[in-house]
């Protein structure tokens, strides 16, 4: 077979990062050095890995296309498929199919302030986005990034989140649901909505890209009309169950759009036009 | 061509059954070494998947065992277990699976020879039988694709 | 192209041989137990031409409902893929399909072709030709010629037999087709003039597809779907059956450190289909699911590959166990 | 017919249930349907061809949605809503029972044990098919079993048209689906059809109240009812518990009598 679309690409886990609870981050490299070189991806996009022996699952491509040499998956150890990729150690072979689906269009967002909004585990989709636009700094205005996580243990890429915080040109929210605070915790108590109405960004000239749990997205987004921003200006990741990523398998579909293939970047716009199967 | 080796998995209860064995081989009792022995906390924990599993990945004969009737370290997990095989060697049988293959037993702690006793003649008795090849066939599903493109 | 012949009964059986002994697998209707399937021949006296129609669809000949997408073998941190070989694949022969079942595989094709290249798919595809038989007889569940067929629609098809007098009108349609009555062009007479309408069964159109189509477009939120479904029981028997469903599920076959990843059938009734680790689900009742079925077929693939996704063969109405039947459904929309 | 018909009118117009569960005319045979309102329940039907288990429909919680029904239940059907009763699936106070005895009477149920004694009262549907299929499968040596068995279930394609027709297969997640272990390989071929269908077979037991429905509802015209029914008949002769009795008491496999029989064991 040719060109067998469901074969993975063999990748070495270079490095493991344990991120907070039963949340992994993988560094991985491709051991076909030409597909390594002939690699690229854009923001956004997302991909198959597999543990052999288990299945496959689905995640954002986590790590920026401005790093190249290797590709990042931040994932929580939740089923049948993230659980043994947990098990798995630095020096160890997964698989990888991808870069699958549509992009962040961050061409058209050069010269604009961007508003990063993300609970819980959907900080990795976003990751790769805000490190592109960190990577590529003078392209955009304002960056301005509201993070939060049910409790202080449960925020993700603490280091980096750090790097952010002591930067001058981002400016980073962090916040924790109530009760999920420590006595030295010195960010935000609240979810996510309420933590952006409060911070009340300007909807001027700005792109919100907003990630989480569906009960987030459903919360944030009225915050985010009632502050004035077009639908059109916020865009968000769908993350429906995926089995191919190639349009086929018929799980993710939204209406006649597939997540797989369509998205899985939508703006608000194109929510409003698409029924709830998500 | 070899001799055929039976492969026989014995599933047997950690209080009785698993003590029973242990005193079978320090009595230094011979006997034969076909047998992998899964050890559990009961036979009542004995899934029936387990068998049918086992036959699956190449088991040719089967043996569980455990507490004798009323001495359960858990009071009762030997009468549950049994009331299962029933049932389920009705089916099997129904089935056409050989349940000639599986012996059932009950073996305490102290009885190391009756614990070789068993192994062996199911041995032997398997041994007779030969191996399961017609139960694994059915489970391998590329040699059946050709038949089963249009079964399917 | 098109080019057509005539050929008895006897000269078909004498072709069908041939091609046997030249180690073509025929697939062709046969009996299984009360009902009618297709199965492997290795005589034609087995085969069935006097059926309605088969319990399943020809689809698996190309899609097969369990089938190996790759090995793997692990060997400590190193891994070792084993992709399948297409020539492993037979050349197949599906024998006595009906039009609907041929003109089911342009569906399947543009699923597994719109945009990224299912080679597996393509490579059991291009390894079969297709002869069917046209209907001269339907049932109450046959609906082809209200979704763009006919009891002696060529679509699809590489030969198109339709029984006339003792034998059939052969229509030669495709290079394969050719190609596979070229195997004995003895057995194949000049054509004999036949008028192929007179001998198709007479099915009246039962609705109207734009109109359904229209309807379906704005009917996402209607309550019809939760009315329509309530009887549904949720199996799967429908989407199996139907020669143009092509929901699967990919599966790990694991031995130790040996396996395979298998892709089997799937449908998009069952609840677990869309449901996501969290217990979040998309399409968490029956009529969504029952609602996703219909728009499937008849908005969304019409809408993105050009191409209705029913050929109106009535299987998973005789199928379903609650009599969930399609047409009733699709009518009362029409109306 | 009509009795039942008026009955079901009463019920709807009175308020008393909010929707009636029956069969009404379908393409070739009876189906199920299902009235909320006075003015359809002309549309109901009940004969021998009623054969399908509506008991089935009892756990759809969307179609239920907290509502108070009733339902037609054929013998079959009657047993099945005193397993579902037995497993705590039911409330007494939400549902209404219906049937019509073999001389056409209508029967109005108020309360679980009078069901019990019905069915003890009335004869039990006879399946006579099933009857000889059993015998001729016992006559036939193990070797041939497995060849017939192994034949038939290398077709099923796991539609779970069989699990989705049974009214005792409501569990939210299948043991087919579970997946941590992977118990049981969830891709059709012969082996791992044969592991579904002894596993669905054996979570029968004891609460199986023998219908056929599975086997009715099989597209590919399995006749999976005979494993059941087999389990039905290795409880009656082993445990001496009949199906009647089954379905009243605590599951046969969770209960035990230190006198069961035992002769297979060494």
């Amino acid at each position: 077979m040719d060109s067998n679309i469901y074969l993975p690409h063999l990748m070495t886990i270079e490095k493991i990062t344990q991120e907070a609870p039963g949340v992994k981050t993988f560094r991985l490299k491709f051991q076909d050095g030409q597909t390594a070189s002939s690699f690229s991806f854009k923001a956004g996009q997302f991909g198959e890995y597999s543990a052999f022996g288990e299945g496959e699952s689905t995640f954002c491509i986590a790590s920026s296309p401005t790093r190249k040499g290797y590709i990042e998956c931040t994932f929580r150890e939740a089923g049948k498929v993230t659980s043994s990729l947990a098990r798995l150690e630095e020096g160890d072979t997964m698989g990888f199919r991808g870069p699958f689906g549509n992009t962040f269009p961050m061409d058209q967002w050069k010269g604009k302030n961007l508003l990063f909004i993300a609970g819980g585990i959907a900080l990795p989709p976003m990751r790769c986005v805000i490190w592109n636009s960190l990577d590529t700094r003078e392209s955009f205005k304002d960056i301005t990034i509201v993070y939060g996580a049910r409790s202080v243990v449960d925020l993700v890429y603490k280091h980096e989140l750090e790097e952010w915080n002591l930067r001058e040109d981002v400016r980073l929210v962090t916040t924790v649901d109530p009760g999920g605070d420590t006595p030295d915790w010195k960010g935000e108590v609240g979810f996510v909505p309420s933590v952006v109405e409060k911070l009340s960004p300007s909807p001027e000239n700005t792109i919100a890209i907003v990630c989480g749990p569906p009960v987030m997205i459903k919360f944030t987004f009225p915050v985010l009309h009632k502050l004035g921003f077009a639908p059109e200006n916020i865009y968000t990741t769908l993350e429906n169950r995926m089995k191919c990523g190639v349009g086929k398998c018929g799980r993710c579909n939204v209406g006649k759009l597939y997540v797989c293939k369509d998205g899985p970047v939508f703006t608000g716009a194109q929510l409003q036009e698409l029924p709830a199967e998500y | 061509m070899s001799e055929f080796e039976p492969k026989i998995v014995a599933f047997v209860c950690n209080w009785c059954t698993y003590a029973g064995a242990d005193l079978t081989g320090t009595s230094r009792m011979k006997y034969a070494s076909n047998v992998k022995i899964v050890r559990f906390p009961c036979t009542g924990r004995i899934d029936f998947m387990l068998l049918l599993k086992a036959f699956a990945e190449g088991a040719d004969g089967i043996i569980v065992s455990g507490c004798h009737p009323n001495d359960c370290h858990y009071t009762s997990g030997n009468f549950h277990a049994r009331r299962r095989w029933v049932v389920f060697r009705g089916l099997l049988d129904f089935m056409g699976i050989d349940v000639k293959r599986i012996q059932f037993s009950w073996v305490s702690a102290a009885e190391g020879a009756k614990w070789a006793e068993i192994v062996n003649s199911t041995v032997a008795a398997i041994r007779e039988l030969g191996p399961y090849i017609e139960y694994r066939k059915a489970a391998d599903y590329l040699a059946q694709q050709e038949k089963e493109v249009f079964n399917g | 192209m098109m080019e057509k012949r005539y050929i008895s009964l006897i000269s078909l059986k004498r072709w069908l041989e041939k091609l046997n002994n030249d180690g073509k697998h025929i697939y062709a209707p046969v009996h299984k137990g009360e009902k009618i399937d297709f199965g492997r021949i290795s005589s034609t006296d087995e085969i069935s031409f006097d059926h309605v129609q088969t319990t399943q669809s020809a689809k698996s000949v190309a899609f097969p409902r369990t089938e190996v997408l790759f090995s793997y073998e692990k060997e400590k941190h190193n891994v070792r893929l084993g992709n399948p070989a297409s020539d492993s694949i037979p050349e197949s022969v599906v024998f006595g399909l009906h039009p609907c079942d041929a003109a089911g595989f342009d569906p399947l094709s543009a699923i597994f072709n719109w945009d990224y290249k299912d080679e597996l798919y393509n490579a059991r595809k291009e390894h079969t030709t297709l002869v069917s038989i046209s209907c001269t007889k339907s049932d109450e569940y046959c609906f082809c010629t209200s979704v763009n067929g006919g009891p002696g629609n060529t679509t699809g098809s590489d030969i198109l037999l339709t029984p006339v007098e003792e034998g059939f009108l052969a229509e030669i349609l495709t290079e394969k087709g050719e190609t596979l009555m070229k195997a004995d062009e003895t057995c194949f007479e000049p054509d004999r003039g036949s008028v192929k309408e007179d001998y198709l069964v007479k099915l009246p159109k039962k609705f109207d597809l734009k109109t359904v189509q229209q309807r379906l477009n704005s009917a996402f939120e209607s309550p019809v779907w939760k009315a329509q479904s309530q009887r549904c029981i949720g199996c799967g028997a429908c989407a199996f059956v139907c020669p143009t469903c092509a929901c699967f599920d990919i599966q790990e076959d694991a031995h130790g450190d040996k396996g395979k990843r298998l892709r089997c059938w799937d449908s998009c009734g069952f609840t677990l289909f869309t449901q996501h680790t969290s217990g979040h689900n998309p399409r968490e009742t029956q009529s969504q699911r029952w609602r996703q079925r219909l728009l499937h077929k008849f908005s969304y693939m019409p809408d993105r590959l050009s191409v209705v996704g029913c050929t109106g063969c009535g299987r998973c109405s005789r199928a379903c166990p609650v009599d969930m039947n399609l047409l009733e459904h699709l009518i009362s929309l029409n109306n | 017919m009509d009795e039942l018909r008026k009955k079901a009118t009463e019920l709807l117009q009175s308020g008393d249930v909010q929707m009636v569960i029956g069969y009404e005319k379908g393409t070739k045979g009876p189906r199920p349907c299902f009235i909320s309102v006075p003015e359809e329940a002309h549309k109901l039907i009940f004969d021998e061809q009623c054969t399908g288990n509506l008991a089935v429909y009892l756990t759809h919680k969307d179609l239920i949605a907290g509502q108070k029904v009733a339902i037609t239940a054929s013998y079959f059907a009657l047993r099945s809503i005193l397993r579902l009763f037995t497993e705590n699936q039911l409330q007494a106070d939400r549902l209404v029972v219906l049937t019509v005895s073999v001389d056409k009477q209508l029967i109005v149920f108020t309360a679980v044990d009078d069901i019990a004694a019905y069915l003890q009262s009335a004869p039990v549907p006879k399946r006579e098919d099933d009857a000889a299929l059993i015998a001729r499968l016992e006559a036939i040596s193990r070797e041939e079993r497995w060849a017939f068995w192994t034949e038939e279930l290398s077709k099923c394609f796991k539609c779970y048209a069989c699990r989705a027709a049974c009214p005792m297969c409501y569990c939210n997640k299948c043991i087919v689906e579970e997946n941590r272990p992977q118990w049981i390989q969830p891709w059709a071929s012969t082996l791992a059809n044969v592991e579904w269908h002894i596993n669905r077979a054996m979570h029968m037991t004891g609460r199986c109240s023998d219908c056929g429905a599975c086997g009715a509802a099989c597209p590919l015209g399995l006749p999976i009812h005979l494993l059941t029914r087999r389990i039905v008949q290795e409880v009656q002769e082993n445990f001496g518990i009949g199906a009647n009795e089954a379905v009243q008491k605590d599951n046969v496999l969770s209960t035990f009598k230190p006198e069961d029989k035992e002769n297979f064991i060494r």
